[in-house]
């Protein structure tokens, strides 16, 4: 008997879906959600702050970026790295450890999460150049951030 | 009729993974049954050790997309113990919860495959639509619905807020009193009983000897579960039972996972009830000291093992991964022969199978073309990126 | 039981014959036998103190030999055994008799690192597909696997 | 036009067109109503039409090791099988298109063919999982079909006629004969979801199990045709079923006698309608609520849970038919 009880329910719960209760569907392009503040969408990056110190290519497990730095010496006779960074963000796993390693800040991640693009050209990604004026970089490399 | 060679898989509506099943069947009878794996390979071992610690924390975590928390959980543990680092009692406990939320979150995901396999839409519907709920939960802690990289070498990566925690505990209030309600509907109804009493038999001491694990292995009476076996992180100041049933079928394993995600609700409340202040993270070094290390963890699979040895760089010599599912394989293709066909998709099922876990390997190779060779790593971002 | 009792226990029994026997914490013991010993090993194993759990079998690739190790769940403790086999003999008795759990694990060992189980009984490959060319054994470091103009990561 | 009248009720009304117009709208409300069970949005109601639409425009494909004639021929048979079936079913009042003593015994018998057809089609398909679903449909048919028959037998006995249109008219004015034999009409409803292939009974075509059994290697038009079976044998079943026991039709208090002809015929078409909706809301709420059977639960079960009970309803008709006419 009791197992003709657990249809019962059952018809008791899709009569109350039926009749009483909205659609758990999101109608997404119209209905929108937004993301949790701790969402990992789209990747900014900041070069103002970018000390060039490399932590976060070290760290990338899906290898998508590259910093590539530049020497140069100034006319006054001091030195200044200069260089930028390129991110090839098809292959981006948004894992977040590139913004976590960053002691700067210069990475961050925002909650834009609509990245889908026509070409993979538009994901590789180059950033404005980030200089530095002390020539080493402050990080205690030995040190998991 | 005549014996029948049955295949299911590599592509089948019933496996969410390509892997070849093969069955000799006798009219509506399974006599034999045989797997082959090896469909999904994607080098995760042996990439392990050309990548550094950080690396591979992400690197295992993609090993299972469903329990990708508690890869991560046994990869820090086993890498910790090695480098004989102690993570603040926060982060202990946050990781606890991280697990626990994964486990309501299988289980449920599981409950509802379970539904689908047997001709049952409406439960899987339900169960996923009340899976949301754990979801949003997760993504609200961690930033993302599934990879979490919340587990970090030495600690956590996100604190736990007080509004988090009043929004935690209203969810958890939510599901404990579903997955109740899903115990309920599991045991009364007809049709639900009809498709998994007496379906996939096997005894506990037959699954001992297998070397079954997790909710299978509960599933059959025998009561062992890491959490308690080998306590790690804060389990063993938690009170929980580990759930068993005698019933040694598919309404068993059912049973387990469905207490299980109750069970995982409690653990939840307490941890939230006993979490101290402090820290989050502790420095962890680079560069991990010569030595080796296992870790076990209760996946919500069953008992996931990991193997690390380091050399003393900042790349780990071997990385082994055994998951859950290889284990539960032999004592899966006992479960299926004899049945009949209509239920080898729920009796695998049952065992909760996750191919990708279990095929984790090395091997990339054209199935298609027949003559079998390795891709070189060029060759294969051509082929990726032919756009 | 602990895992300083279980080393007793062994040494007690084996004592000469073991390469090694350490617990590295209160549940995890660590015992090195022969390659040619594992068998007798396993058998001593699971007379002790059944029903024993195989959580799995790793194989490690240390230049000269390969470890074998066993992964066990024996009375509460976890009980490593490994067993070095040597690249020239290439070759270590199945466990799988003994304890059944070890048939996919010992698949997997010959498909990865060449081992030859000698007594499979399903001596098949495991995850390899079956026309992978012989003698190339991805998880081997010396002849095979990536190669070194294979990049790494990129 | 003696040769144009036919025709016309074979192809536009009440055949072909009428009923897969009729028989896809049908279809959304079925779908329409699941979603809703489940808590979902479903469909538009153009959702049936694309999807009939979609299949016609794709590729046809015969299997090489299949039995290419036989392969082509049974979707056909089948559909041409329900088709011929609505001429004798009446859809407004008095009388079907058709009508002769002895009709619902030609009516239970094309409404099988589409299950022989499917179980032709699928065996000569040469794929396993179509092999499997083949047998499967054929035993299938051994538990739904007695019982269907016999749930039929009730209102014959009862009215005094094997006419499909005098068992209606039978009921235009007096009781339902649900009344009479509601054991056999559950037991006819429920034989109808094992007809329609429907959860509990989908074993058949199980998706997660045979994927879609006979059905596997269909593709493109062949496959719609075969949901045009399906489809417009929703619509015959529950017709016959409203016809024999819920007075097809027939309403009480609308005085179809004093009516214009086009007006009764309209009307009693709309009441018709939403008689089959009913029965559709019916078969939804059960694929909703319940999970697939094993094939040998289903045959089983409906031996003993159908056959037995419409037997014991055709026995009680009976004894009350002697107590009452004699």
């Amino acid at each position: 008997m009791a197992r003709n009880l657990g249809i019962a329910a059952m018809a008791m719960e899709l009569m109350e879906s039926l009749l009483l209760r909205k659609p758990a569907t999101v109608m997404y392009p119209i209905e929108r959600l937004s993301p949790p503040e701790r969402f990992r969408g789209r990747l900014r990056y900041d070069p103002s702050e970018c000390s060039l110190c490399g932590l976060c290519q070290r760290d990338c497990p899906a290898d998508v970026i590259k910093v590539v730095r530049k020497r140069v010496e100034k006319e006054d006779g001091t030195k200044e790295m200069t260089g930028h960074l390129e991110f090839e963000m098809d292959r981006c796993v948004f894992c977040g450890q590139c913004a976590y390693s960053c002691n700067k800040g210069s990475i961050t991640f925002t909650r834009e999460f609509e990245l889908a693009q026509g070409s993979r050209d538009l994901f590789m990604m180059k950033s404005e150049s980030a200089n530095v004026d002390d020539e080493e970089c402050d990080v205690d490399t030995d040190v998991v951030p | 009729m005549a014996k029948l060679s049955f295949p299911v898989g590599p592509q089948h509506p019933a496996l969410k993974e390509p892997e070849n099943l093969r069955f000799s069947v006798d009219g509506e009878l399974v006599v034999d049954a045989d797997i082959r794996i090896g469909y999904v390979h994607r080098s995760i071992e042996r990439s392990c050790s050309e990548r550094n610690y950080v690396q591979d924390l992400y690197l295992c975590e993609r090993v299972c997309g469903i329990c990708s928390n508690a890869h991560t959980q046994a990869f820090c543990q086993a890498v910790e113990k090695i480098a004989g680092v102690e993570i603040p009692e926060r982060a202990q406990y946050i990781r606890m919860m991280m697990h626990e939320f994964e486990r309501i979150h299988s289980h449920m995901l599981w409950l509802g495959v379970a539904g689908h396999e047997i001709g049952f839409e409406t439960l899987f519907m339900y169960v996923w639509r009340d899976r949301e709920v754990i979801q949003d939960i997760l993504e609200m802690v961690s930033g993302n619905r599934g990879h979490y990289a919340m587990t970090m070498l030495g600690g956590v990566r996100y604190d736990i807020t007080p509004e988090m925690v009043t929004k935690i505990r209203e969810g958890i209030a939510f599901l404990r009193q579903r997955a109740e309600h899903y115990a309920d509907i599991a045991t009364t109804e007809a049709t639900f009983l009809k498709r998994t009493v007496d379906v996939g038999p096997i005894s506990g001491a037959r699954c001992q000897t297998l070397g079954a694990v997790g909710p299978v292995l509960r599933g059959s009476g025998v009561g062992y579960d890491v959490r308690r076996a080998f306590p790690y992180l804060k389990y063993d100041e938690v009170e929980f039972e580990v759930r068993t049933s005698e019933l040694c079928d598919v309404l068993g394993r059912t049973l387990v996972r469905v207490l299980e995600v109750i069970d995982a609700c409690d653990i939840i409340t307490q941890v939230l009830d006993m979490m101290p202040e402090g820290d989050i993270t502790t420095r962890f070094p680079r560069k991990v000291p010569e030595g080796e290390a296992t870790a076990r963890v209760e996946a919500q699979r069953g008992e996931l093992i990991y193997y690390v040895r380091s050399n003393g760089t900042d790349v780990p010599e071997r990385v082994k991964i055994r998951t859950p599912t290889l284990a539960n394989l032999p004592a899966s293709l006992e479960m299926v022969t004899g049945g009949y066909i209509a239920d080898i998709p729920i009796t695998f099922a049952s065992i909760d199978p996750c191919f990708s876990c279990t095929d984790r390997m090395v091997v990339l190779d054209d199935v298609n073309s027949g003559d079998s060779r390795t891709m070189t790593w060029p060759e294969l971002v051509k082929l990726g990126r032919r756009s | 039981m602990t895992a300083s009792e279980l080393i007793e226990q062994i040494q007690a029994q084996y004592g000469g014959e073991l390469t090694e026997a350490n617990a590295s914490s209160e549940v995890e013991v660590w015992v090195g036998v022969p390659a040619v010993d594992v068998q007798k090993m396993a058998q001593y194993i699971v007379d002790s103190w059944a029903p024993v759990h195989l959580s799995t079998i790793t194989g490690n690739d240390r230049g000269a030999h390969i470890d074998i190790i066993y992964h066990f769940v024996a009375d509460g403790v976890s009980l490593n055994l490994r067993a070095a086999v040597d690249k020239a003999v290439d070759a270590i008795d199945t466990i799988t008799p003994i304890v059944p759990a070890a048939i996919m694990y010992e698949r997997e060992i010959t498909d990865m690192f060449g081992v030859t189980i000698s007594g499979h009984p399903d001596p098949r490959r495991l995850v390899l597909p079956e026309d992978w060319p012989e003698g190339d054994y991805p998880l081997r470091r010396d002849d095979s696997g990536a190669e070194e103009g294979e990049e790494k990561n990129g | 036009m003696q040769v144009l009248t036919p025709l016309f009720h074979m192809l536009i009304f009440p055949g072909f067109l009428f009923l897969v117009a009729f028989g896809l709208f049908a279809s959304w409300v079925d779908r329409k109503l699941i979603a809703k069970f489940q808590n979902r949005v479903g469909p538009p109601v153009m959702q049936p039409v694309a999807d009939l639409v979609k299949l016609m425009a794709k590729e046809d494909i015969i299997p090489e090791h299949a039995n290419r004639v036989m392969f082509a021929v049974t979707p056909l048979v089948a559909l041409a099988g329900v088709i011929a079936s609505i001429i004798y079913i009446p859809l407004w009042a008095p009388a079907a298109v058709n009508a002769f003593e002895g009709d619902l015994i030609v009516v239970i018998y094309l409404l099988t063919l589409p299950a022989f057809a499917l179980f032709l089609g699928g065996w000569y398909s040469a794929n396993p999982f179509a092999t499997i679903g083949a047998t499967r449909v054929l035993t299938q048919l051994f538990g739904y079909e007695v019982p269907f028959f016999l749930a039929c037998l009730g209102p014959a006995v009862a009215a005094g006629s094997w006419s499909i249109s005098e068992i209606t008219h039978a009921q235009a004015d007096g009781l339902w004969l649900v009344t009479a034999a509601p054991v056999s009409f559950i037991v006819a409803m429920i034989a109808l979801i094992g007809k329609l292939e429907r959860v509990p009974f989908d074993t058949p075509q199980a998706k997660t199990e045979v994927i879609t059994g006979p059905e596997i290697e269909y593709t493109g038009r062949r496959l719609a045709v075969w949901k045009l079976t399906f489809l417009t044998e929703t619509i015959v079943g529950s017709a016959l079923i409203a016809a024999l026991f819920l007075g097809g039709p027939h309403f009480w208090g609308i005085p179809f006698a004093s009516m214009a002809p086009w007006l009764a015929g309209v009307v009693g078409m709309i009441v018709l309608g939403v008689k089959i909706l009913l029965i559709v809301f019916f078969l939804s709420l059960a694929q909703a609520a319940l999970a697939r059977l094993r094939i040998e639960q289903m045959v089983q079960w409906c031996l003993l849970w159908l056959g037995i009970p419409t037997l014991i309803n055709i026995g009680v008709i009976v004894l009350m038919m002697r107590q009452v006419g004699v």
